[in-house]
């Protein structure tokens, strides 16, 4: 039984993976956006996941973190089962994420949104802690960190809502970093940076991956995939069409004909566009 | 029991009017709009004030509705498309129909000097029409004919016109309608001032069945009005008629073997009940949040 | 640390009562020796007069009613010299039908205002909830247009001015039951107000030891607009009397509903059969044809002073009729007046006094006092019977006959 | 403490203190996204428990309105997880419904007195008592505000997905959110009912639940301290008005609650007066440079239904 309380110390649970899924379906009415789904990650490596647009990446990541209740199949986190769990349930289990449409608290601070990603270990303090803590601002230190590593320093007081693009992507990348998770899901965290930033947030996903975080990587820039990704899964009308390292996969005949086809090395993400669609006859 | 069956739907063929009225405004606009029961007390005090000045009954019906419209889209144009504008908060919306409400209200109060006034019924149908054993009143059996007769033209106007897909496409998304050459501040006014119409339909109505007016009538009515579009399902149009209809049969059968004490109480518990069971109602469409 | 604020209210009133009345036999020395008059009354006397002038619109018609009948006696009082060179001077709130304003406000009258007595309150919730602290404080009041029971129980500084309901209905439901041989009884009532759900059960009390059996009782409140269901029920039973006990705002849709209801018993009403909502309401009226009930006071009637009170009023507001809530701020007033003058102070305790002995006080509502031993702080008048006929009321007595 | 005031200036600052305490009540759950119209019917709860407990069982005044205020706490708790997962409006009006339900139910059972309601409970509240409470209240928000469960309960209102994704258990800070609101408006409740002596069912309306609303939508939903402030300014400035002509007060009131959502909807507290900013989006927030989304789902907004 391995409780929430082992979040701190993944490194503990080596045999079992980080996140294991099983047989895993979702469908909209008569839209099937996930299929049958069946992996499991290992651990302190980056997993790319890569699929044409509506492929079901983000609805494999939602089901993942519980935003949406598979319609069948089992989703195991570190060992336990969390099929059917409230997303703040899941993220109790050292899951955190950051998202396709960028999620901040839009009225809020810099610092505050990244102090929101420590809910969770501030909670799971004991009262006694918590009163000991009171008057140190419990989270600032972890917050100092983070603004120096996602070099957000200067705009730590500045109202999120007001930030470019890119910098917005590094604040909810803060933000999961800050709950110090075992499992890091990123949806696409480079996209609308510029190529020195999207290395940058490479480097920085590696070394999360190198302090013992297990990292999914949804990812249109496929420069990025091949740099970073120990292994890619291939994902196709909510199917997973291939599996391999992430020097490998290019060379699949399967690969090549339905996802990257004539875009390879490209970072634009038009081209898949073409294939949406697809997503309605898929497994029907 | 037959005889109280036909109570329970006429009493309900009121609530129909109400609710059709709230839930265009909410299927278009989104809103729950408290000032809604003042667009209904206006709307009777525009036919009061007609009648007094002998315009006859049918056309001081027509005025009181244009009145209760008017005020509808007064209102709409002023607060309601200013806040949205800014993209408002729902919460904040509501709040302002509110403020809104307390205005309309003291207005309607300062014009009758806080009195029941006397709403003449010598124009409107009177005496009952015997179906078989038993017998509808005439002025419920017209309000009956009046809200299906409004659902079938909503439904028309929804469905099969081309103002009505607008009407739709806007209410689904206004920046969308917008692109497509859709006028939504036009389609806006439209459901609105019809909206208005049918609250004051329902005044009408009310105020001829009980020969009285006063600026609090609205009160009472908008939280049957709230509960139809429960029962029903906001947005709803066949909902609004159902469950007004439902309502007044749940109230009367209340009465008839529990106690009318509870009639009122029975409202809210079916509010609170159908939500917990079916938190977008009987007939109503399920809202998902994304990530 | 923990003090009782009625304490304070208490003791800061009974001060504030002592000050005022040593001021006052002192302001007055001066002139009474200067030869005036031989009144120890003040140049002013402060009465406070708290009314329910808003609020649920259903009341509204009374507070404003009473208010100018209070107004009227007020402006008679003052003109007509009956305090000498004193004046009464109403220190009028609005209580807004709120037991929390009404409070507030009896505090205020008491406290800042320094009033000599209380001519006031419209509802019965706000007079139990402010009549203590008038009590407390010994400040005598007369209750304007309180129905309920447990009125003058509230203490010896409490008076009223409208008879409790039970001994209206103690005057004329026998003999309608006698005259009419009824032996079943239907009841509608306001199942939400203490007012009308207390009439409800002093009625049906009073006609089941009549030998009156009650077959069917329905309730509606004030969310009722359609009335069908209840009214259904009743035809079913087929009731000799139908008695009813609603708001009065609410009478007037009771009436129209059962006009067209079919139900053919004799309908047996309250004083709302009497009050403008439903005279003034040709289709209510029509359908009241042949209605019973009993009531304090008609504007027809010519006992004590009505002749008079309804010609002045009259004369002072367009020839406009006066109605009952007119009527009852009018007495009300004039008779705290009244024990002013015959205390001839502006102790409380003396009006107190002195109200509780006023007898052939002539008012609107007849030659009538406070002085029955019986029943301390009741008036002492009767009541009167009336029938609904083609759109009038009309005195009733047992050989009256009626069509519908 | 107070005695230098006289009673009705204290009578009136503790209608205030106690419609400041109904103001907090809806403060904290509006500081996390719940639009709560069950106040009054809480506020009845507590107002009957602590009511019925002295007059017919003689507990002193304080146990019977801490009592009180725990009854209304517990039917929040009870009632709360029931209509809690309801959003938006909908939860607005289920909400809305429970107080009525509560109001509705103590006017029809007899041991509650009826419609008649109770006489005779003790007037023994003082001033300096009940100034006591609200500072003891205002001292508990200001600690949670500062604290994680603040910044959660704010997150909550901002945006529910977000707070969930941080491992914010939404529904448990919301329970707990509406359980003191309960608490708040029973001891609201109580303390009114200690300062009348009198309390019925007809006073617990909706005439209430606007003004009480009115006074929260204009203190907005981020500091505790607006919404005190705010029934405190009102209040007083209603004094000197007056309340005398209907279509002044009607006017002004509903006028200034009109202005006030038009120019600061967020109330006056809001932190980012003159920025839009919303409690829930129904939608998905589009930044300023986002692509465009193309994974299918189901509509975010429901459409008219016609058949």
């Amino acid at each position: 039984m391995t409780g929430a309380s082992t979040v701190a110390s993944p490194e503990g649970l080596a045999d079992v993976p980080a996140v294991a899924i099983e047989n895993l379906g979702k469908r909209f009415g008569g839209v099937v956006a996930v299929s049958d789904v069946t992996f499991a990650l290992s651990d302190e490596t980056i997993t790319g996941l890569i699929g044409p647009n509506g492929a079901g990446k983000t609805t494999l990541l939602n089901l993942i973190t519980g935003y949406l209740k598979p319609t069948s199949g089992s989703i195991a986190i570190k060992g336990k089962t969390v099929t059917g769990w409230l997303p703040h349930a899941v993220a109790g289990m050292g899951v955190a994420r950051t998202y396709q449409n960028i999620l901040l608290l839009d009225s809020e601070t810099v610092a505050t949104n990244i102090l929101i990603g420590c809910h969770g270990a501030l909670q799971r303090r004991r009262l006694v802690t918590r009163a000991k803590e009171w008057r140190s601002r419990p989270g600032r230190d972890v917050v100092e960190r983070l603004l120096t590593v996602l070099n957000l320093r200067e705009v730590a007081k500045d109202e999120v809502a007001q930030l470019p693009y890119g910098m917005r992507r590094r604040v909810e990348i803060a933000r999961a970093l800050a709950a110090s998770p075992s499992l890091l899901i990123l949806d696409e965290p480079t996209a609308g940076m510029t190529r020195d930033e999207s290395d940058e947030i490479g480097r920085l996903v590696q070394q999360v991956r190198d302090a013992g975080t297990t990292v999914l990587l949804v990812e249109h820039n496929v420069r990025l995939v091949r740099a970073i990704c120990d292994e890619v899964l291939v994902l196709q009308w909510g199917n997973i069409i291939a599996r391999d390292s992430a020097e490998r996969v290019w060379d699949d005949p399967v690969v090549r004909t339905a996802y990257l086809g004539d875009m390879e090395g490209q970072e634009s993400e038009t081209g898949p566009a073409k294939q949406e669609g697809g997503t309605t006859n898929a497994g029907a | 029991m037959l005889q109280q069956t036909v109570n329970g739907i006429a009493l309900g063929a009121t609530y129909s009017l109400l609710g059709l009225g709230v839930t265009l405004i909410w299927g278009v606009l989104r809103v729950l709009n408290f000032a809604y029961s003042q667009f209904i007390v206006w709307g009777a005090f525009g036919t009061l004030i007609a009648i007094e000045n002998h315009v006859p009954t049918v056309f001081a019906v027509l005025i009181g509705m244009a009145v209760a419209g008017v005020v509808a889209v007064f209102v709409d144009m002023t607060v309601m498309q200013f806040m949205r504008r800014r993209g408002t908060s729902e919460f904040a919306l509501v709040v302002a129909t509110i403020g809104v409400y307390y205005i309309l209200s003291s207005v309607a109060q300062d014009r009758s000097k806080s009195q029941i006034e006397t709403f003449p019924i010598g124009g409107f149908p009177h005496g009952s029409v015997d179906i078989g054993s038993t017998s509808l009143p005439s002025l419920q059996l017209l309000s009956l004919v009046i809200s299906v007769a409004v659902m079938i033209v909503l439904g028309y106007w929804l469905n099969r016109t081309r103002l009505g897909r607008a009407t739709r496409t806007v209410a689904y998304s206004a920046p969308t309608a917008e692109l497509l050459g859709v006028n939504s501040r036009a389609i806006f006014a439209l459901a609105v001032f019809v909206s208005g119409c049918l609250a004051a339909l329902a005044g009408i109505f009310n105020a001829a069945d009980s020969s009285t007016l006063s600026y609090s009538d609205g009160d009472q009515l908008l939280v049957v009005a709230f509960a139809v579009i429960v029962l029903g399902g906001m947005g709803s149009v066949k909902g609004a008629v159902i469950g007004g209809l439902a309502l007044g049969l749940v109230q009367v059968y209340t009465t008839l073997y529990v106690s009318g004490v509870f009639s009122n109480a029975i409202t809210y518990l079916l509010i609170v009940g159908v939500l917990i069971v079916r938190p977008n109602g009987l007939f109503g469409v399920r809202e998902e949040a994304r990530v | 640390m923990r003090f009782r604020t009625i304490k304070i209210v208490t003791a800061l009133g009974l001060v504030s009562v002592l000050a005022a009345a040593c001021g006052s036999s002192k302001s007055s020395s001066t002139p009474t020796s200067a030869g005036s008059s031989s009144s120890a009354l003040p140049a002013t006397i402060k009465i406070g007069v708290p009314l329910d002038l808003t609020g649920s619109s259903e009341i509204t018609g009374v507070g404003t009613g009473e208010w100018a009948g209070v107004q009227f006696a007020v402006n008679q009082i003052n003109s007509s010299g009956f305090l000498g060179t004193s004046k009464i001077d109403p220190v009028m709130f609005d209580t807004q039908a709120s037991k929390t304003e009404a409070v507030q406000r009896t505090v205020e009258l008491i406290s800042s205002d320094h009033v000599s007595a209380i001519v006031g309150y419209s509802l019965t919730p706000s007079f139990l909830a402010a009549g203590p602290i008038a009590q407390k404080d010994g400040i005598p009041v007369m209750a304007v247009g309180l129905s309920g029971a447990g009125v003058t129980e509230v203490g010896n500084y409490i008076f009223r001015e409208l008879l409790d309901y039970t001994k209206l209905y103690a005057f004329g439901d026998p003999q309608f039951v006698k005259a009419t041989h009824a032996t079943t009884a239907a009841y509608l009532y306001g199942s939400d107000t203490v007012t009308t759900s207390g009439q409800y059960a002093a009625r049906r009390k009073l006609l089941e030891s009549l030998g009156v059996k009650t077959v069917a009782v329905e309730t509606i409140t004030a969310a009722t607009t359609d009335m069908q269901a209840q009214l259904t029920a009743i035809k079913d039973a087929n009731p000799d009397l139908l008695v009813v006990n609603v708001d009065t705002g609410q009478v007037p849709s009771v009436l129209v509903q059962l006009g067209e209801s079919g139900i053919t018993a004799q309908y047996l009403g309250d004083t709302s059969l009497g009050s403008a909502v439903v005279t003034g309401n040709p289709a209510a009226i029509k359908a009241a044809q042949c209605g019973l009930f009993t009531t304090p006071w008609v504007p027809t009637s010519t006992a004590g002073g009505n002749p008079l009170f309804v010609s002045q009023w009259k004369a002072a507001n367009n020839g406009q009729t006066p109605d009952f809530f007119d009527a009852l701020g009018r007495d009300a007033m004039w008779a705290m007046a009244t024990a002013i003058k015959n205390a001839n102070s502006v102790n409380p305790s003396q009006i107190r006094d002195a109200l509780s002995q006023i007898s052939g006080f002539s008012g609107a509502l007849g030659l009538y006092g406070w002085n029955n031993p019986a029943a301390p702080g009741q008036p002492t008048y009767g009541g009167v019977n009336e029938q609904v006929q083609n759109g009038q009321d009309v005195p009733w007595t047992s050989s009256t006959t009626c069509t519908k | 403490m107070f005695d230098w005031l006289n009673p009705y200036t204290q009578l009136v600052a503790a209608g205030i203190l106690v419609n400041a305490l109904l103001v907090l009540s809806l403060f904290v759950v509006f500081q996390c996204g719940v639009l709560s119209l069950a106040t009054i019917g809480f506020m009845a709860d507590g107002a009957y428990t602590s009511s019925l407990l002295a007059t017919k069982q003689h507990w002193p005044t304080v146990p019977a309105i801490a009592a009180g205020a725990v009854v209304a706490a517990v039917l929040a708790y009870i009632f709360g997880r029931l209509v809690l997962h309801l959003r938006g409006i909908y939860l607005a009006l289920g909400t809305f419904a429970l107080g009525q339900v509560f109001v509705l139910g103590i006017a029809n059972f007899t041991w509650t007195g009826g419609p008649g309601g109770i006489v005779g409970i003790p007037v023994d509240i003082t001033l300096a008592e009940l100034v006591f409470v609200v500072l003891a209240v205002g001292v508990v928000f200001q600690l949670v505000h500062l604290s994680f469960v603040g910044r959660a309960l704010r997150a909550i209102r901002l945006d529910e997905r977000v707070a969930a994704g941080a491992g914010i258990n939404v529904a448990r800070y919301r329970t707990l959110a509406f359980t003191a609101s309960g608490f708040l408006a029973g001891l609201a409740g109580g303390f009114e009912a200690f300062q009348t002596g009198v309390i019925s069912p007809d006073q617990y309306s909706f005439v209430l639940l606007v003004q009480i609303l009115a006074l929260a939508m204009i203190a907005g939903s981020y500091l505790w301290a607006g919404s005190v402030l705010t029934a405190i300014a009102i209040g007083v400035a209603q004094q000197y008005i007056g309340t005398t002509d209907a279509l002044a007060e009607g006017l002004l009131y509903g006028g200034l609650l009109v202005v006030v959502m038009i120019l600061v909807p967020n109330g006056i507290t809001d932190p980012r007066l003159l920025r839009r900013l919303t409690f829930r989006r129904l939608r998905p927030h589009r930044g300023p440079s986002s692509p465009p989304t193309s994974e299918a789902s189901p509509s975010g907004a429901s459409p008219l239904v016609i058949k």
